[in-house]
């Protein structure tokens, strides 16, 4: 167990440090998605290699050499200072790997460089009303005529959508074909005509999804990426990063700290809760399985550096991390008793209301990415070794 | 020998159900909710049709003289349909407070007026079940001084106040010195909200025994809020299973994986037991007062534990329908959240439960 | 609801009370299965009506009514009294009414009355090593050759073996047929040539339960139950009832009770523990959970008697019941600390170590007579109204 | 950067493990506790070839000066292998006693004879993290009164005793005025007793700060038996995926159904997480000193509630066969719940923890 890093990696530690001191000052404050701000910040960044580190110069990244400790050193930073990092969103993270390991070199040069540089802001198609748990079984079709695919059907969970300017999006387009088989990948203009975009309130009243309707949605036959056919391993090929993001305990962690704050100052009966043991027992509880989930992420990250085995340690993450923060967050409004039902403007709301709001937010993760059942499927599968289900479907389909 | 709800009593559910089921389905709850209206006076309109209010209210009063279980049945089909009204604090709280410490004068002023539908009641009673930022209520020289939380069913005519001593006092809304502020909180379709109380006058009830008639009020309002629970998880079990059986993934419906089976047998597993707890809560009322504070505070804090458990677990097996506003489970998820906070959150119960039995 | 019982039974209460305080002198006080006192002590209560009472006269029962009613009074008033009430076992629970329903006239007349008198004590060939949850895959098999079923093969769980009489067992007669079809019902001595009994250990270090092996075993043609492959059906017409004994709620609260009076009177650090706050909130959670049993039962009787429908409250009781008494089992182990782990003789030893021994005789009852997993297919199933999982075994099998 | 266990740690588990699988196969441990034997020699002496009661002991005492983690790298695979041995107090909690709070005399006169494996230690702790039955010791003028109990490794030639003031003392087993007795327990793996002191005389470790040297003692005890419960808890696993793959019902590998592959998975998401923490507790108690009493509590108790899902789970995996002796699951499951109960239970330590960070 060695948890130093070398003077290398502590001098790029200071080094991150210092840039971010001198020149915090320019990073945005919440300003919009393609502001001038958000986009000189995004600028400066890559040019330090902060962000879009291991992509090409020619494709508008840094051009440096992957380096998990560095990626995680610069990501404590900026966290640890509440400083913006680097852009993300869909776009970022899931597409322009993609293109990169999979796209044209027309492709790469033609969508990489604006999207690392906020110009060009992306959301991805791939959930259906129909195809959940179940993704491909799409029905979302394309059918090429001449030079141009006709996009029909309909996407749901698309979270940027009414802010994006590009879909990428699976589609079905060889109906005859074995379901993981007849699908592509295309990219595509969100002002093309006969995109229409509905708003989806979720339960904590929020409007951050959107379902997104396609009628005859022309699209030019080489905005796709991979074989036709072959859109479901285009977007298998990355789609297991995004599960891993899911949960952070050290999110969790800082919530609990501000939990105890929490239970500091509420009082019942003028009593203090965190006086009462019950709810003390529940927190050191909550508290050494979020420390345990740390941890496993940094044995996950050290076995990463070091080229040893931790499958099993990486994919629990996203099932306990999101039921223990739900479960956190179900302790505050416990521990607040009515103050913890407010919700919307009121002298009692506290903190805005993120209790309610992320015990419901995170429910609904425990759902997304994948719910808990099937995430328990991988993990019995791919984890233990044991067997599948038997497939009824091929029965069912022959 | 009949444990359970009678003939009578399931008629009175059927009723009930049906009422809601036509005039007040989830569309107009979602209609009350959303435009943030503060009556919904044609339900309400409607259970006073039905004689909802005179449930409990004696006969010479002009009421039914039922019995708290009847109320708790009641209480179980507004859970059911995420109900908008005023009945737990105008036929429950209000009437039993009226009746246990009321004057004969008072139970005449009152009693028919509730029974006939003419007027409503809220309730101030969070602060006997645990007081939060200090708020209270002192009495002095029949005056009212301080500050009411959470007060349930804050949109009515009358407010029963429970003030630091343990008595009971009514206090019409328009009554001098009175403010009056909601509190927009997690269940729209639940409208509470804050009172503060400046000289205000007030109609005291005088209790014989100080104390035992707050006691008393709470313990009935725990089982009605209790049987609320009951009847929205039955509800999210219900469409968990129709929703399963509907929906389709991997050419199957999803109603046949074992996953997704095995969490609705836990949660009917769950449900059926603490539905026969929560019938002997309510039985114990009229009928062996000595037993109804102990099955009072289980049924509370157990049903508390198990909605909490059904909600998620209803959620889960809707996916991400369930998280949605499209089907509309997140009102029964929000009525159970509100329903485990109010009157007294589940550790606290049951640590009063442990003092009843004097452990 | 209404929980007063009419005048007639009231009456029918103090009859029963009046006999117990008569004549709890004569009962057993923990004699042998077929001791003097014993059969004596069963004769009269059949005599009374207090057992074996809606069995007709001619095959040695009272002949009464049935009566629920009267039945729940005698039960209370036995249990109340600390009196033991009538012989149980296998043979009289499971085999008499399997007998009355679909035995021979001659087979009623010989097997009935001995086994009512306490003269003949059964055990019960159901399970094999193989055969658990999928008990109809069971594979003991008999032969007919001339007037002489030819017995081979083992079972497992047959936990009187070494002191009954006879067996009542299930058996592959039809090799052929499909799972379900092949089956029959056979009657044989437990000292017949080729038995040989083997006891099983189990994790209470008891030795409860036994092994069975048949090596061609002799069973005359005629001791079967039923026809030949229907000992299935004959099997499953009682086998619903076992389950319901399980995890009995009013033994779970006397149980609780001991437990208080546990915490009441250990200590840790000189202070009682039953003022630990945390162990209190357990407690209370278990009590819950407890009362809810016994009244869900209370209203499983109700509806019986008053022929409502209460199905999904009676199949959720052995699965709900036995995992709280493990639950409260393993709560008094936690309130004990170390005493909690004393199990042999020593001064420290509480309750003859019952409550380990209990921890994990109800694991162990979570997995028998149906583990949880099969209890919740069959709620989901019988109880919800949902699928069951497509067949592959068909397919298997084809 | 490298969190987890070294390429020599793992080679440590490794040779452990594999004399553990050739020589203490489980069919010796069922020897050893059927039989109900005192001490399993063959065990020990193998273990002690290992070198592993040197393990904590400096290399100027004839030790090999490994620090903890290394030492629940070990407790770990004696937890998988269910092993009987003294190694918990010989090579962990009295080497770390008496070289926290031991003279240099003292060290000189014990700790060679630790690491030789000439000599082996059990320890009367159990006051310290919570007395029952009102047992104490109580230290005068060197000599010790009163009454230990659950005193861990009974069987060994020398006890490392704490009073009721927190000091620290070593009593030779065969001094004046010692009562020995055997208390049978559940994990017939583990000997416990008690032993009542008169007017014994013993060699009192003078610790500079009373009570801290105590406190690691406990907190590195907590470690390793919660190591033990991990590498026990992965073995039911294991176990459990096993068995599973070859049983068949219906035609099919139990493994196949959702419900059992589910009941694996959460077992799996149970302990992975977990072995992250109890790596990090022991890393600190070497490396990080501030962060080891908070670690130790949540390592300890935290396993606990690990090891009893697991136990309970692995074993209605394996059905019937799991409640039998025949696989000889139980010895595992009974394991567990040693661990849970011993050296403070899992409430008790987590209300220790919130204190521990000044809650």
């Amino acid at each position: 167990m060695d948890l130093s890093y070398s003077p290398e990696y502590e001098a790029f530690r200071q080094d991150v440090r210092k840039f971010i001191e001198t020149n915090r000052e320019s990073a945005p404050r919440g300003e919009a998605m393609k502001s001038d701000r958000v986009q000189s910040w995004q600028k400066l960044l890559i040019e330090k290699g902060y962000t879009a580190r291991t992509i090409p110069q020619e494709y508008g990244g840094h051009g440096g050499e992957p380096d998990i400790i560095k990626a995680r050193i610069i990501g404590e930073e900026f966290a640890r200072s509440q400083t913006p990092g680097g852009l993300g969103g869909q776009g970022i993270s899931m597409l322009v790997p993609t293109l990169l390991e999979l796209g044209t070199e027309e492709q790469k040069k033609r969508f990489i460089p604006p999207t690392l540089a906020g110009e060009m802001v992306w959301c991805q198609g791939y959930s259906e009303p129909n195809a959940g748990s179940d993704l491909a079984s799409l029905r979302t079709s394309a059918i090429l005529e001449g030079d141009e695919w006709i996009v029909n059907g309909s996407k749901i969970w698309t979270s940027t959508a009414h802010l994006a300017d590009w879909i990428f999006c699976l589609v079905r387009t060889e109906p005859e074909a074995p379901k993981h088989q007849g699908i592509s990948f295309l990219l595509f203009q969100m002002d093309t005509t006969g995109i229409e975009i509905r708003p989806l309130v979720d339960m904590t009243m929020a409007r951050n999804f959107n379902e997104v309707f396609f009628s005859d949605v022309r699209v030019p036959k080489d905005q796709i990426v991979g074989k036709r056919g072959e859109g479901w391993f285009v977007a298998n090929a990355i789609l297991g990063h995004e599960r891993d993001s899911l949960g952070d305990p050290n999110a969790t962690l800082t919530r609990l700290n501000r939990l105890i704050e929490l239970a500091r100052q509420e009082t019942m009966d003028g009593q203090r809760l965190i006086d009462n043991p019950v709810f003390r027992d529940r927190m050191m509880k909550i508290q050494a399985r979020a420390m345990s989930l740390r941890f496993n992420d940094q044995r996950v990250l050290s076995s990463r550096i070091n080229n040893t085995d931790s499958r099993l340690a990486r994919m629990i993450s996203k099932l306990q991390g999101t039921e223990l923060r739900h479960d956190l967050e179900g302790l505050a409004i416990d521990i607040m008793g009515e103050i913890g039902l407010m919700y919307g403007r009121s002298d009692y709301l506290t903190d805005n209301g993120s209790w309610q709001q992320q015990y419901m937010y995170f429910l609904g993760l425990i759902i997304g990415g994948g719910t808990s059942q099937i995430q328990k499927n991988i993990i019995s599968e791919r984890g233990l070794g044991m067997p599948k289900e038997p497939k009824f479907e091929q029965k069912a389909e022959a | 020998m009949e444990f359970g709800l009678s003939e009578q009593q399931t008629a009175l559910q059927d009723n009930v159900n049906r009422f809601l089921q036509e005039k007040a389905p989830l569309e107009r709850v979602r209609q009350y909710s959303e435009e943030q209206q503060e009556r919904a006076d044609d339900i309400w309109d409607g259970l006073v049709e039905l004689g909802l209010p005179a449930l409990l209210i004696p006969e010479r009063h002009g009421g039914i003289e039922l019995g708290a279980l009847d109320a708790a049945a009641v209480c179980e089909c507004l859970g059911r349909h995420v109900t908008p009204s005023p009945f737990l604090s105008t036929a429950v709280l209000a009437p039993t407070a009226i009746l246990l410490a009321g004057s004969e004068e008072q139970q005449n002023q009152y009693l028919p007026e509730i029974a006939a539908g003419n007027t409503t009641f809220g309730a101030a009673l969070s602060e006997a079940t645990g007081a939060r930022r200090d708020a209270g209520v002192v009495a002095t020289n029949s005056k009212l001084n301080g500050k009411a939380l959470f007060v349930i069913d804050i949109y009515s005519d009358n407010y029963l106040v429970a003030d630091t001593n343990n008595r009971l006092h009514i206090v019409p809304s328009d009554a001098n010195g009175l403010t009056i502020n909601t509190l927009p909180q997690i269940d729209r379709t639940r409208p509470i909200g804050e009172i503060i109380f400046n000289n205000t006058p007030v109609d005291a009830l005088v209790a014989e025994d100080r104390g035992s008639a707050l006691r008393s009020v709470i313990d009935i309002g725990r089982i009605m809020i209790a049987a609320d629970t009951l009847g929205a998880s039955q509800e999210m079990l219900d469409q968990s299973v129709q929703y399963a059986m509907e929906r389709r993934q991997f050419n199957r419906v999803i109603a046949s994986f074992q996953a997704v089976k095995h969490m609705c047998a836990e949660m009917a597993a769950e449900i059926e037991p603490s539905r026969a707890l929560l019938w002997y809560a309510a039985h114990t009322i009229d009928e062996d007062p000595e037993e109804s504070h102990l099955n009072a505070c289980h049924a509370k804090a157990h049903l508390s534990e198990v909605g909490s458990f059904v909600g998620k677990t209803a959620t889960i097996v809707h996916g991400g329908m369930g998280f949605t506003d499209l089907l509309g489970l997140h009102y029964w998820f929000k009525r159970i959240g509100y329903n485990r906070q109010i009157l007294g959150g589940p550790e606290s119960i049951r640590e009063e439960a442990a003092r009843a039995q004097g452990l």
